[in-house]
């Protein structure tokens, strides 16, 4: 058991610090989204340029070869400098489909242009009516000439508005909410019959609900055997949510930093306020959360090569303590704040804003802890519950 | 001991209903209950519309056109009023500079500023909090100087709710800085339209604009709106503190909150079946009505009580701190109630009729992130429920 | 609305209030735990003297004419008291069940002793698997000659080992769970075929197993209607969780006495312990808690008499936040005194112990919450939710 | 970063395993499972089992037979041994006294109480609380005074864990009485059968005998019992507090607990169905799961720091906060779980084989609302949580 980082890892983290330490302060951040497309299209060039883009990608697809604890160290500071750039759209979901399921003709063509920063990419997978069920896809694919014809709506894409290239999720065969009969095609983002409505996020983001009617897509447009998506589709996500548990204990992290500063300083009664006890206490309650969120991230990021249940029950594990983490973290940073922390031009409202959303993507606390029932109770019970954390598989 | 209204009790629910659906504009309803923002007009014609029915102020005595109802009538009025999607009356004047007029005010200034407020000729605001003085009321640092018939301001408030629509502002000012922090203090009457006035918006994490910053720089106030004595102006603070506050628990607001809930997690599907009957999400709800109905018993105890004379006193404490986290609670699943649907960002949703083009989630979902943002106010505002856990300890439980 | 006593209900409080002070202080109580039965005999008598025994009873059965109001105003001061007297089994539930049930004969015949406390009973309705639900009766009741022989097994039967008398439920027809087809009888306690086997119980109480083996009973130990006794269980179990509800409120009440008394004497670092702001604020939220719990109590003693569902709303919901404020009241109790809150000798852990045991009988939340929301959702949902609670029926 | 054993470490876990199963006796692996209390006897014979395999002195230096064990070690042995249902060592002695003797011992006192301890000659128990004195340690009032070649001792301890037992008790006692609070403390080495030492039992909440009260009554204490220098003693007493706690978290603990907590809930039946299938209470479940999941998870972060030499510190007041949390909630479940059945009082349920006459619910739930109720305990002990997290609050977060 080790938890030191290698001289790699520690380079890695400590060039995106030092990146987000001197170009993203929180005024910097705020003016980057009013920017067109709600990120720097310069920022995402110095990524690029950084190799960071490339993290997730084996090195014959160009990458870096970065593997959890990689994708852990970048999200964490990604978290801590509320960045709006879309790494997790692009980078881990988008991307990370094309390697997992794409022919070596859409790999190159895509993922090259990808980590280079010239392409940006969305995934269009959730529906107005799949609330967080990665398998509950309406939209249909219907067999047309040697490609595709995709017709249905999708809803909340992250960076949708602004993305290049989308790759769409849709059902060839089964049931609404089957897992079998799903498939991923590339779609151009302006292709005829794409409409989206693009909107900011709660948290900064941007996001676009996306009409398809009809959407013509060639054969080179189909990721991988059509039907048969779900395993990558949810291997993918996995790495999103790992990837998301990250970057909420970088967000956690600068929220508490920020209510530790305010209690120092903040003099109420004459003395600051951090004296006072039921606030010390407040404080201690948020860094506990914060470091069982932490563990948890480590955890998650530890353990996505390992096999299907392991890996999914601890994702689901770690996305759950982590929204209750959040938002505890959330309330009271505002709470100890007070009214400084419900204004816009603090840093902590968004922060907040952020953690909390963090929820709403990939699944909730309730939905995961659910999935983790699940996923437990198919195990023997023993093992399960006994079985020690740092056990190899 | 007898829970039941009494039969005059009843009588009087019917009228507040039957008044409410003649008279509540149908429009200022169905915003109020898709919970979007109200404007100055709206609020207006509705305080309007309570006045001519002569309910508007229900706090004042009768002689200068109060209701004279009892705590319990109020109460009514409050829970009826919420159901049918009234607004709240804006406090600031009627419910806050009022009584303090009342009280502590000349003969000259009752005639002047009391009709007006009824009428809505005034809309005023609260100059109390400071950048530096949050809950610590008594540290503040706007100065006024006696200067022949006028006091000159000179400082800065903040938190001022609504101050961008208002005309009028009450403050507390500090009339001489050698006394001890409570003493010293003043309750001056201003007029915003006065030069040295600068009113800069606070934009709230969610992005609305409710509160504000109210510069002075050298504003000259006549002596003449100078309420009660000078440097006893904290003798005015305390009795606003501590005037009874009837509504405090938000009985009314949170059974509103919580029939929206309802219907929000009957229509939200989880794995195809109404989100209301997730095991889960369910008891939560049931949780929830639960607590609030022994909230509102509570209040119910609490507002016997001052009927009988007891004074509230700390219990509007309590009430105050399970009011905000009953609320905090139901906006909370609200929010959670509706999916990824809590993530996009519509402000324009909040105000107007509807957004273009394709619609974004069902036309509930737009304000749930925002409003579950904006009130965590409710612990803070009103003296931080953590500043209202000290009170109650040193006030019932003499800790 | 009115919030005020009669001067006979208060005069009813006052009297059991000194009684309770006068002779039931905590080293009294203690001593009573001795007794061969559990409790004295002696103040059992006193209770009758008193009238206490007659309450909830008519004036045409002997009793006082109280309704829930009496009965809450008695039972909060018992729960001051920790009072051990089976006062709950014999009078709340047994003597219910006669009055409820009982032909004109059997009222004579047991009422009268009862409430002059020379016949003490039980309810022995609970069974080693019905955990909290009311229908769950497996214990059969056989035709025999013009009476019926009953076999079965009976669980947690409180004050079961010394009660001269029992109502038992058994079933004459139907499924193990179906609310139809129960009937109840009166036993003698002694009858043949009959085992109790008698315990403490983790509050100071007593309790029973009770074995029915083959056990006869005549035609004059049947009560009401064989098969049809469910809603009249249902009825007298309200009562009982409207009894329980207001002993539950005198116990938080005596429990954040004692911890308020303890923070104010107590020193550490040189100042009472009470000057914490932690601890400050953690003692109002057990006075918070014990005020919800008060309403509740109060709302549950108003609504015995209304119908069905919105009684057995209130009381599901009463009995459901008692629970969670016990729990609340009793922990925090202990950890504010520290190691002295652990201790035999102190009240508060007897308290405690009480508080958190009613949780168990005849419903815990869980339990009540779940029936709440089946109450509820029956109803038209606008109107359960927006209902005035103080709107006449 | 690899959070998986080392193969080196996996051997060392497999060698532990194979050790549980061949030397722990089974009768009281039994009785642990259960739950029962064990006796003086049987947590000797298991110690001296220990001692026979070099494993009992886990923290001491290699060179008086300590283990030499890094905490990853430790962290393996405790968990396996809770897997197995091996009890726990009794501190006072090995993991208390000793390191204190260790570090500031004479030789003579090491030679002469070390293999004692290992031996089980020795039965320690600890001096330190007083009646007036519970987290504030320094406020002691036991007075020694130095006549001749002796101490003579007056005053009370209490909360002495399983001092029934024993033979010796380490004491924290006033030397100086004019000194400054922290100062002229000094630590002593008491044998209990010295006149004038009288033991009284404490009963706690469930009715079981773990603590006692001690009255020292002029007691005589050779001089050469001191540890360390005279007045000196709030160094050893620091020392001992801030001494490494690898199993602070109990993670073993509460991971076996969790285990039995699930194999009650699929017993028990609700409504027809085990319990463990309930919506509700299987999320309590999965929740506290995934908590000690990430509670383990930090253990192994601060265990791995303290092996790199960094000092585990405060951390270790939130992992023994956070452990003492989930132990509870699954103790509180676990009461739960069993409904009715956790009213019956039967202590002789918790030592003895069985009881009499009928059984009283399944065997699993005598001891369930006992041992609720006794694990109240764990947030008061040891500093309490309150405690913990004024020292969280200056040590980790400076305020």
């Amino acid at each position: 058991m080790d938890f030191n980082l290698t001289d790699e890892q520690r380079m890695l983290q400590d060039t995106v610090a030092r990146m987000i330490r001197e170009q993203y302060d929180f005024e910097s951040r705020m003016k980057l989204l009013e920017e067109p497309a709600g990120y720097s299209k310069e920022i995402w060039s110095q990524f690029a340029d950084l190799g960071l883009l490339g993290i997730p990608f084996s090195e014959e697809s160009g990458g870096f070869g970065g593997g959890g604890v990689e994708l852990m160290l970048v999200m964490q500071e990604f978290g801590r400098g509320l960045v709006v750039e879309p790494y997790l759209p692009t980078v881990v979901l988008a991307g990370g489909l094309i390697e997992s399921l794409g022919s070596d003709a859409q790999k190159e063509a895509l993922l090259e242009p990808l980590i280079g920063g010239e392409l940006v990419m969305s995934f269009a997978h959730g529906e107005p009516q799949s609330r967080y069920d990665l398998s509950h896809v309406e939209t249909k694919a219907e067999k047309s000439g040697d490609g595709y014809r995709l017709t249905g709506r999708k809803a909340v894409v992250l960076n949708g508005d602004s993305a290049d290239k989308l790759v769409v999720s849709a059902r060839v065969s089964g049931d609404v909410t089957d897992s079998d009969g799903i498939a991923l095609f590339v779609v151009d983002a302006n292709a005829e019959g794409v409409t989206r409505r693009g909107y900011q996020t709660v948290d900064g983001l941007r996001a676009a609900e996306i009409i398809l009617d009809g959407v013509q897509v060639g054969a080179d447009g189909v990721l991988g055997e059509p039907g048969k998506a779900f395993p990558a589709i949810e291997q993918v996500v996995g790495r999103g949510i790992a990837a998301l548990c990250a970057e909420a204990v970088g967000a956690m992290e600068a929220a508490c930093g920020w209510t530790l500063e305010y209690l120092n300083q903040r003099k109420q009664f004459g003395v600051p306020i951090g004296k006072f006890q039921a606030l010390q206490h407040r404080m201690v309650d948020m860094q506990m959360h914060t470091e069982q969120a932490r563990s948890m991230a480590i955890l998650a990021a530890s353990r996505l090569e390992e096999d299907y249940e392991l890996r999914e029950r601890t994702l689901s594990a770690a996305k759950a303590l982590i929204g209750q983490a959040g938002r505890f973290v959330s309330e009271q940073a505002i709470q100890l704040h007070g009214g400084i922390g419900m204004t816009w031009e603090y840093a902590v409202a968004h922060y907040a804003k952020r953690l909390v959303m963090i929820d709403h993507v990939l699944g909730d606390t309730d939905q995961h802890i659910e999935r983790y029932v699940a996923l437990t109770d198919n195990q023997a019970e023993g093992e399960a519950a006994g079985a020690p954390l740092a056990a190899n598989a | 001991m007898d829970i039941h209204y009494t039969p005059e009790e009843q009588a009087f629910r019917d009228e507040v209903r039957t008044f409410l659906k003649n008279k509540l504009p149908e429009d200022i309803a169905t915003k109020v209950k898709a919970g979007k923002h109200l404007g100055k007009e709206e609020m207006v014609r509705w305080q309007k519309i309570l006045n001519e029915q002569g309910w508007l102020a229900q706090s004042w005595p009768v002689e200068y056109g109060g209701t004279g109802w009892t705590p319990v009538q109020k109460h009514i009025f409050d829970e009826e009023s919420s159901k049918a999607g009234a607004p709240g009356v804006v406090p600031f004047g009627v419910s806050m500079v009022a009584p303090v007029i009342i009280k502590f005010g000349t003969e000259a200034q009752k005639e002047y500023y009391l009709p007006r407020i009824l009428n809505q000729d005034d809309w005023w605001c609260q100059g109390y909090s400071e950048p530096g003085a949050g809950s610590d009321l008594a540290g503040l640092k706007t100065r006024a100087v006696r200067e022949g018939d006028h006091y000159v301001v000179n400082g800065q408030k903040t938190w001022t709710t609504l101050g961008q629509y208002a005309n009028m502002i009450f403050c507390l000012v500090r009339t001489d800085p050698e006394a001890k922090k409570q003493e010293g203090i003043s309750f001056l009457l201003i007029d915003m339209s006065t030069p040295g006035i600068t009113v800069r918006p606070i934009y709230t994490i969610e992005g609305g604009h409710e509160v504000n910053e109210v510069f002075f720089e050298d504003v000259k106030v006549p002596v003449e709106n100078l309420v009660g004595e000078e440097n006893k102006g904290w003798t005015c603070a305390k009795y606003l503190l501590t005037h009874e506050r009837t509504g405090i628990a938000g009985v009314g607001m949170a059974k509103e909150a919580l029939s929206k809930l309802k219907s929000i997690a009957w229509d939200q599907k989880k794995n195809g079946r109404p989100l209301m009957e997730d095991p889960l999400f369910r008891n939560r709800v049931a949780q929830v009505e639960i607590d609030l109905m022994a909230m509102e018993m509570t209040n119910l105890r609490v507002l016997a009580a001052a009927k009988e004379g007891g004074a509230p006193g700390a219990e509007s404490s309590m009430l105050k701190i399970k009011g905000t986290e009953v609320r905090q609670e139901i906006y909370d699943l609200m929010r959670r109630a509706v999916g990824p649907y809590a993530i996009p960002f519509l402000p324009e949703f909040f105000d107007a009729e509807a957004g273009e083009g394709p619609e974004v989630g069902p036309e509930y979902a737009p304000p749930l992130a925002g409003r579950y943002f904006n009130n965590r106010k409710l612990s803070i505002y009103g003296g931080s429920n953590e500043i209202q856990k000290n009170i109650i300890s040193k006030m019932i439980l003499g800790l």
